[in-house]
């Protein structure tokens, strides 16, 4: 049980790094993604199933999805511009 | 009645925010109007209820029924003493100014004007009433997601953009700031309830303790836009619509000290009390720069709406040193100098909406002149004036005189200079400006001037030659409360006592958590006023010479005396700093956590 | 490692905090700045679950286990449940404002969004 | 600030902050030692004062039910920001969707494979989805979990591949109800206790068979106001940001994939 909680932690600590440090957003937005599984797992393993259930859901998929749309409406624009000048 | 009054100043806005937007765009917009106006009023009545009757006791009112078991509580209480309760009173008397000020003024997007104001009121009342550190922050987030909407209301233009964008960035990490000192606090004590924290902390003064209070008031200081926590506010009032800048400048930047005070005194007080020098120190010397800063990047703005917004950030240094003090009379001050600025900024934010209603801007040098036949609207900004001078007869009088003479006590008179420098500046700014528009004095525009930022903002209304008297009676009612509120009878000594009853740690725990009676405090003669009339006066006067000095400047005999280019020089570094790269901010509030830590665990340890 | 393992968890909140604020304070692109966000905030998870954590305890929901079995704290799961609500609403403000400065200052890099300055 | 300066000064400024926070940090009890109280006296008496055996639920929807109420109005406030934000502006003008929105998904188009699997899981979501919310005093789960899960329903259409299916089984209006039904359902419920001569958002429903579906008063009720409030909530979020980015366009502005 110890093993599985430290490596979760250091997994955990890892992925946020990564997360940061990825400075192209479409590549960071699946960093963010697999983080939100990540600290998912955590709390299930820290005995705290209702919040990994929000994680999930929340973490995993809602908000890298706004992220995309995002992305994408940002993209739509570039393009626009470029086309006019 | 005590069964439902205290919960009804949140729970009816935000039910009526709900019902609002349930028939968002197919209710009539007056009816909208009417129904947001009932529910701000009905706030105002019920906190002023809440006010007169907690002032003998405080009313401790525990959500759900769950009543602390063997002095353990278990569930939220608020707990609600004149202070707080005046606050949200206060509160939901701005937001009723700003619903009737706003009844002609904007083409409101079906009904999310309203909803997003009321859930603002409902929050800051919440705020202002909770005595559950956890709910704290949830009202403080409530407050934070109306406002960071609300300020970017006018999405058409991008300052609106980049100013909501700022605000929302550095308040969202003060939160995280907060938060985290919640966090800590919890793992030492097991604790939510601030009565209970502070009962189990006792008079442990340990690295935790002091991390806590570091986190948790540099949190809320991001709110209360204390230097260097204090770029985004410049950036975001001077954006907002003029009705949300009202309850901004007026109300919710002050309510982040009044957090910082309600946690120091509810929780941190024992604990810290054998380092009441050090940490009166600190907030002192926060107090002293965020008051100069502020008053010298107002002086040096064209935007209106700016230079008030540069106006609040110091005089909300003058209220953090009010509160620094740590003196059991200060309090009072401090609260009618709030109530005082609160007025006043409130009028000036009306007053710069009405410029921009009838002449389109908010750019003093564009306007030089253009306001000669509005009358009305340089009375008003004369006037106003006068309050942020500190003249006697206003608010703001009173509660400095009253700091000033809790300062002596403390040993600390020499703040009274700084509140003089602060309110000549500030009032000096907004009499140039005065000058400027609607007497054509001073000046044009100075082509040498250096690149800036965006130095006018966007229509709000169709505008037109005409001012609707919705727009200039909430003004002149502010104004005339700015000054009533000295002549209420024992006005002052009534303030004194809920000031030092604010601050009575254990009495707060034993009514919380106890049921207790706590013996009821007897006023004490206040100070005679003399000195203060005498200091407000003064005031005034340099602040009349200032701005004249601004405006006349190249009338005079010798251009030797010509200081603005030197004081230009002078100000280029700090101009340069307010840079509105929230990336900057960021760096800024992460120096300014670690300096106070670095303060607080250098004068504990 | 048992002094190891007592801090862990609070290390690697604080990690996160300043990683995330670094991320802020150097970034180029708003998605990306509301990212780091994100990671900031997750270091308020980490410290309230290691907060509320008790060894060996199991979770606070007695539908197979008898009142009375160890249990973890409710309070701090209650806690980040609200926190992850307010992540998300957050995340989508800042989400929206940053399609509109693309609409209105036509860049989503902090540094050319200085609209508002001195 | 340069970027060079910046940095430096964050980084002195972020090693002094870590310092700072991990002095506090160090003293507290430790991972793994809990120091009470409040979360073990709910733990021993939730079951016998609530009939819940889930002490999250009874503490999310009761004794820190107020905390609960401000959450959602949070939720509510930003979703009714986030349609302000996101709004129809005079110049932009609305443009059907293209039928495949491959490009826009960045993601290969879907194939029929796929959409039969996405529907295929509609069902089951939906069921566990209310079953979560139903059974939040009993077991993990609860209105926002719930909530969440069916707001994930109509997600799926989309990610199959059909924003006008998305558009047609997520009327706007109908969500914008339900969401305030859901948030002032919630304000209202604490209300009606006034009637019974309690305080705000005590209990006024029998508590019924601990483990029972209809168990636990109130927490039941307001678990299913906020599982509407949830999912109602963030499925607006979601038509906000798919209409910003599927259907509005400023005039000379076209979709990406006719360049791409």
């Amino acid at each position: 049980m110890v093993v599985m909680q430290v490596t979760i932690l250091i997994f955990v600590a890892i992925a946020g790094g990564a997360v940061v440090f990825t400075r192209n957003p479409l590549n960071q937005v699946m960093g963010l993604s697999f983080f939100g599984l990540l600290l998912a797992i955590m709390f299930f393993i820290f005995q705290a199933p209702d919040v990994a259930f929000s994680q999930i859901v929340v973490g995993a998929v809602v908000i890298p999805l706004m992220v995309l749309l995002t992305l994408i409406k940002l993209k739509t624009k570039e393009q626009s511009k470029k086309n006019d000048a | 009645m005590n069964t439902f009054l205290p919960a009804t100043p949140v729970a009816v806005p935000l039910t009526i925010a709900a019902l609002l937007a349930a028939v968002n765009q197919h209710i009539h917009r007056r009816l909208a109007d009417l129904l947001a106006i009932a529910a701000a009023g009905y706030c105002l009545w019920s906190s002023i209820l809440l006010m007169l009757r907690s002032s003998h006791m405080p009313i401790v009112y525990w959500m759900g029924g769950w009543e602390p078991r063997n002095g353990v509580a278990i569930g939220i209480s608020f707990v609600i003493d004149p202070f707080g309760a005046g606050l949200a009173a206060f509160a939901a008397f701005l937001t009723l100014i700003a619903f009737v000020f706003s009844l002609y003024y904007f083409d409101s997007i079906g009904t999310l004007f309203h909803v997003l104001m009321l859930a603002f009121m409902g929050a800051m009342c919440g705020f202002s009433l909770t005595g559950d550190v956890f709910n704290l922050f949830v009202f403080f987030e409530l407050m934070s997601a109306a406002a960071f909407a609300l300020c970017g209301y006018k999405t058409e233009a991008s300052g609106p953009i980049a100013g909501a964008l700022n605000f929302g960035v550095t308040n969202t990490i003060g939160a995280f700031l907060a938060l985290s000192g919640i966090g800590l606090l919890y793992g030492r004590t097991g604790a939510l309830n601030m009565a209970q924290i502070g009962k189990s902390l006792g008079q442990t003064h340990d690295g935790l303790v002091v991390t806590a209070f570091v986190l948790i008031s540099c949190g809320f200081l991001v709110k209360a836009a204390i230097v260097p926590f204090h770029f985004w506010l410049g950036d975001a009032h001077a954006v907002a619509p003029t009705p949300v800048c009202i309850l901004f400048s007026g109300i919710m930047v002050e309510l982040g000290l009044y957090a910082v005070a309600r946690i120091y005194w509810t929780v941190f007080h024992a604990s810290l009390a054998q380092f009441e020098a050090q940490t009166r120190a600190i907030f002192v010397t926060a107090g002293v720069i965020t008051a100069i800063i502020g008053a010298l990047m107002c002086f040096a703005q064209r935007q209106l709406k700016r230079l008030l917004a540069y106006s609040t950030i110091s005089h909300m240094g003058l209220l953090l040193l009010a509160f620094g003090l740590l003196a059991p009379r200060a309090v009072g001050g401090l609260a009618i100098y709030l109530l005082g600025h609160g007025l006043v900024k409130g009028a000036l934010f009306i007053a710069a909406g009405i410029l921009l209603h009838h002449l389109g801007s908010v750019d003093e040098l564009k306007l030089q002149g253009r306001g000669r036949e509005a009358t009305s609207g340089a009375i008003l900004f004369l006037l106003l004036a006068l309050g942020l001078a500190g003249t006697p007869g206003y608010g703001t009088f009173l509660g400095e005189s009253m700091v000033d003479s809790a300062a002596e006590t403390v040993h600390y008179a020499w703040i009274s200079y700084i509140f003089m420098f602060a309110a000549i500046i500030t009032a000096a700014a907004v009499f140039r400006a005065a000058g400027r528009i609607y007497f054509g004095w001073g000046p044009g525009i100075d082509q040498s001037q250096e690149e800036e930022g965006e130095t006018d903002e966007s229509r709000e209304t169709t505008g037109g030659p005409s001012v609707p008297l919705t727009m200039v009676l909430p003004a002149f009612l502010l104004l005339i409360l700015a000054i009533a509120i000295v002549f209420v009878p024992q006005f002052r000594a009534k303030v004194e006592l809920a000031g030092m009853r604010f601050q009575d740690q254990a009495a707060y725990q034993a009514e919380t958590l106890f049921h207790a009676e706590v013996p009821i405090y007897h006023a004490q003669p206040s100070e005679p006023l003399l000195p203060g009339i005498i200091r407000g006066l003064v005031s005034t006067l340099l602040a009349f010479v200032v701005a004249g000095y601004a405006l006349f400047r190249k009338r005079l005999p010798s251009k030797y005396l010509d200081f603005t280019g030197g004081f230009n020089w002078a100000l280029k570094p700090l101009r340069m700093v307010h840079s509105g790269n929230m990336c900057d901010y960021v760096a800024w509030l992460t120096f300014g956590v670690a300096l106070f830590g670095g303060l607080f665990a250098l004068f504990i340890h | 490692m048992h002094e190891f393992l007592r801090m862990l968890p609070f290390a690697v909140s604080a990690w996160l905090f300043v990683a995330g604020l670094y991320g802020i304070v150097t970034s180029r692109h708003l998605v990306h700045l509301i990212m780091c966000l994100v990671v900031v905030q997750t270091s308020t998870y980490l410290l309230l679950l290691g907060v509320g954590f008790k060894a060996g305890a199991t979770a606070p929901i007695f539908a197979d286990v008898p009142v009375g079995t160890p249990a973890v704290d409710p309070i701090t799961h209650a806690l980040m449940l609200t926190d992850i609500v307010v992540e998300a609403t957050v995340m989508a403000l800042l989400l929206a404002l940053t399609i509109q400065a693309k609409e209105r200052a036509g860049s989503v890099d902090p540094e050319e969004l200085r609209i508002l300055r001195g | 600030m340069t970027r060079r300066f910046r940095n430096l000064f964050f980084l002195a400024s972020a090693a002094g902050f870590a310092v700072f926070y991990l002095w506090g940090l160090h003293l507290l009890p430790g991972f793994g030692h809990y120091p009470g109280p409040y979360g073990d006296v709910l733990n021993a008496l939730s079951v016998y004062e609530r009939h819940a055996t889930d002490v999250i639920t009874a503490v999310n929807f009761d004794y820190r039910g107020f905390d609960t109420l401000g959450e959602e109005f949070i939720l509510f406030t930003s979703v009714m920001g986030a349609n302000l934000l996101l709004r129809k502006q005079k110049d932009d003008k609305e443009e059907d969707p293209p039928l495949d929105l491959a490009r826009d998904r960045l993601a290969p188009p879907t194939s029929d494979a796929v959409r039969v699997a996405g529907l295929a899981l509609l069902l089951p979501i939906v069921v566990f989805g209310i079953y979560t919310v139903t059974h939040g005093q009993l077991t993990p789960g609860g209105g926002f979990q719930g909530g969440v899960i069916l707001a994930s329903a109509p997600l799926i259409i989309y990610l199959c591949g059909d924003y006008e299916n998305f558009k047609r089984i997520t009327s706007h209006v109908v969500a914008e109800v339900a969401e305030a039904v859901g948030a002032g359902g919630y304000a209202v419920t604490g209300l009606i206790s006034f009637i019974f001569g309690y305080k705000y958002l005590q209990n006024f429903i029998p508590l019924g068979q601990t483990g029972d579906v209809f168990s636990g008063g109130t927490i039941a009720l307001i678990s299913a106001l906020t599982g509407l409030e949830v999912a109602a909530g963030i499925v607006l979020l979601m038509i906000s940001f798919f209409r910003q980015t599927l259907v509005y366009r400023k005039p000379g502005e076209e979709r990406g994939d006719h360049h791409a």
